[in-house]
């Protein structure tokens, strides 16, 4: 058996990369999870892409504002320092470049660094998309956070995408539960493994070969 | 003659929303509760036209708001960046039943495009979406070493939206991330009606801080403060759907 | 000889034609001179391209604030109902069509409405457009304040502009020194002459067919 | 560690231009007078660097700001909209001697090809231009039955930019029509240096009016109140220049 570090782990993992000072967007779900494991003292600005920098956490109950929410729609604060913005200077911020980390979960990330993560492609589902495809691109590092396998055991990590895409070649580094995979245009580099899993092994359950 | 020559308010959502032809293209404002105008949209349903395009990041939730628009069938399509929740199940239900048309639009993408129509662009080359199928058949371009797609403005006959206050010129302010499309809808929109907590005298807004000019904005209605304010501060005992917790009521 | 109205009285002809609540651009120069015709007691709301809506008057010396300037970057005041905001938004503005009404100068006017107002094309002279070209296209109608006839007796309405346009197809109404002039699918028209001039002059002045 | 980590502040103006290489883009922002970086350009002219390309609405004024740094021989090519003025004679000079560059702009494209830098627009359609000489060359299109031009983005490596007030996350406030390009340059630019009246405590701003959000601000100098301001409120007593009128001083 490999090592597989938990959820919570996966976040503070990716927490610990988050430099001081960094503007970062935490999209919706999983990834959101993050922002409970940055380092206690150091100022992160986070982005929430309908329209705040200087996100806070969650209020009390008692204490909910409806006009004060995240992208995913849940009730947050704002920070001393904080601004509001509408959507098309917010999305301007992401589309501009002027992220500096940006944190999504992924179906699918192939070594071309092409992320598949908005729709599964089945026939009959409704589509939907939301600031997907402009999060994939609208960082100067996309992180993807993702289990190394799906539940059924099928890489996530892919020669080729096979689910729609949401963006093409835009990420940069992927955080699994096995390791820590940076995007090269030679394809996956791996960056760390975690317990004693071995470049091997991961490369067998992959089916994929990884540069060291 | 006189000195209260424009004023934009009107005494009410009905006449607010008057006029509002069958086969209009409106946009509706607001990202989840935060501005949403659930007076006007209820106004609108009301109203009764039909044929509708509806411009809105989402397609409903539950069975208020836009979700009871689409209920009245009074929406033909929509166009919007996430429609499937898991409460959207009135969309779901039309959208499966092929009773509904929908354009799906990156929502970087949407908000661009209605900030263009105001903005008097024509098209421009946005880098999101590029090598997805919500590009498909769109023309790309490669400038400079990245990869563009070619997108046009969306425009509207009527955009309702939601604000904080408004003065008789039809100046707007917002309430934290409640600003989201607003601005850009009130600008992309032949005729722009706003509901708002109240209507404040003219010059007791600052210039400085007003985030929608009144030449964007045809008619304002004040529908009274929300649950969750009271004299324009913050005193919280609601959830996130604006509902009281509390047995105080509003 | 013909009847001439004097530039006063000209600014006069052209303000007493904007509607109640209409959002007017004054330009640079001569068009500025409107404001001072304004109805009194009407609510016309002044747009300045450098970043204002609600521009009032010129303050008296001593209460000139650097800060606070129009297009011409002349010191002017802030009425009640004032906004500001920056450069991309208040051409965006313009471009977008939400002026009613703007108000320019000319060199020629074409009768297909093109705009010939911010360069004589003489070689080596430096040239410089500032917001013209916005302008020109910049309000559901534009409006030129014009002589008829150059200094040197050349016709300002012609048949096709001979200096470097501004805009195509922009101008919808000429007030003149003789006379005020709507461009048309047919070309000018003749909305109304000053004093006793007659259609028949104003031709021959101009050596142009005008409708009448 | 500690609660202070983001600190955007510098000490002085040197520090604020250090590092400006040679052949650099520079935005100045802007407007006559109103939010004019004045420091900042003394700054640079003192800095030295050469062979620049300064995009501005403007080419100087006068014998000081812009036209100093013209005189000083230190720009290769303007980027503005209006050379051409009664006091512009430093640039009048410099340009029919063939030692300057010059692109014109239309001020709309100008103001909007420097939005698009900002906002990660590859290009765009206006109808700003067309048919004019300030056109030829470029690519046109109809759409929807208005004819276009194609721009493109205008980016920078540095932009020098004046506000009223700042925290030290680099949000920016700014005074009436002083705001005109600040906003808009900032986020266009790698590198963007801000002179402000005044620096006050992060929280203080409000942030409903925080015009410009401290991601776009990189370095922010305090150079003292304007000599029409005193502690924030206009007092007056300056020409439009901002001379002092009377003897009492600034």
């Amino acid at each position: 058996m490999t090592t597989r570090i938990s959820r919570a782990q996966l976040a503070a993992r990716v927490a610990s990369d988050i430099p001081e000072g960094a503007v970062v967007n935490l999209g919706i779900g999983a990834p959101t999870l993050v922002a409970d494991y940055l380092p206690e003292g150091l100022e992160i600005v986070l982005h929430t892409e309908n329209g705040m920098l200087g996100m806070g956490p969650a209020p009390e109950r008692g204490r909910i504002d409806p006009d004060l929410i995240n992208a995913g729609k849940q009730p947050v604060t704002a920070l001393a320092g904080a601004a509001f913005f509408h959507h098309a200077d917010s999305f301007a911020m992401m589309r501009g470049g002027h992220l500096d980390v940006c944190v999504l979960g992924a179906f699918q990330v192939s070594a071309g660094g092409d992320l598949a993560n908005w729709s599964t492609g089945e026939p009959g589902a409704i589509p939907a998309v939301g600031g997907a495809m402009d999060l994939a691109i609208g960082a100067k590092d996309v992180y993807v956070m993702t289990d190394l396998l799906t539940k059924g055991g099928e890489p996530k990590l892919v020669e080729a995408c096979t689910y729609p895409l949401t963006g093409v070649g835009c990420v940069s580094r992927v955080y699994t539960d096995h390791g820590v995979f940076d995007v090269t245009p030679d394809g996956f580099r791996v960056r760390e493994l975690f317990g004693d899993n071995t470049h091997a092994e991961i490369e067998s359950l992959l089916g994929l070969k990884l540069e060291a | 003659m006189g000195a209260r020559v424009i004023d934009k308010t009107v005494p009410d959502v009905a006449a607010a929303v008057a006029g509002i032809p069958d086969g209009a293209t409106v946009m509706i404002g607001g990202f989840g509760r935060a501005g949403q105008p659930v007076e006007l949209i209820d106004a609108l349903i009301a109203q009764g036209a039909r044929d509708l395009t509806v411009v809105n990041n989402n397609a409903g939730n539950g069975d208020t708001g836009l979700a009871a628009l689409l209920a009245a069938g009074q929406v033909r399509k929509m166009i919007c960046s996430f429609p499937r929740q898991s409460d959207s199940w009135v969309f779901d239900r039309l959208y499966r039943a092929g009773e509904l048309e929908l354009e799906l639009v990156p929502q970087g993408n949407l908000a661009e495009r209605i900030r263009a129509a105001g903005a008097g662009i024509g098209a421009f080359f946005t880098p999101t979406g590029f090598g997805t199928q919500l590009a498909e058949g769109k023309e790309t371009r490669r400038i400079d070493g990245r990869d563009y797609v070619l997108e046009y403005p969306i425009r509207a006959d009527v955009a309702l939206i939601g604000a904080r206050a408004a003065d008789r010129w039809g100046n707007l302010v917002y309430r934290e991330t409640a600003r989201n499309f607003g601005p850009i809808m009130a600008a992309a929109a032949a005729t722009t009606v706003v509901q708002v907590d109240e209507i404040v005298p003219l010059g007791s807004l600052d210039p400085e801080g007003v985030v929608t000019p009144g030449l964007y904005v045809d008619r304002v209605v004040a529908v009274g403060e929300r649950a969750w304010l009271r004299d324009g501060e913050f005193v919280g005992g609601v959830d996130i759907e604006g509902r009281v917790l509390s047995e105080e009521g509003a």
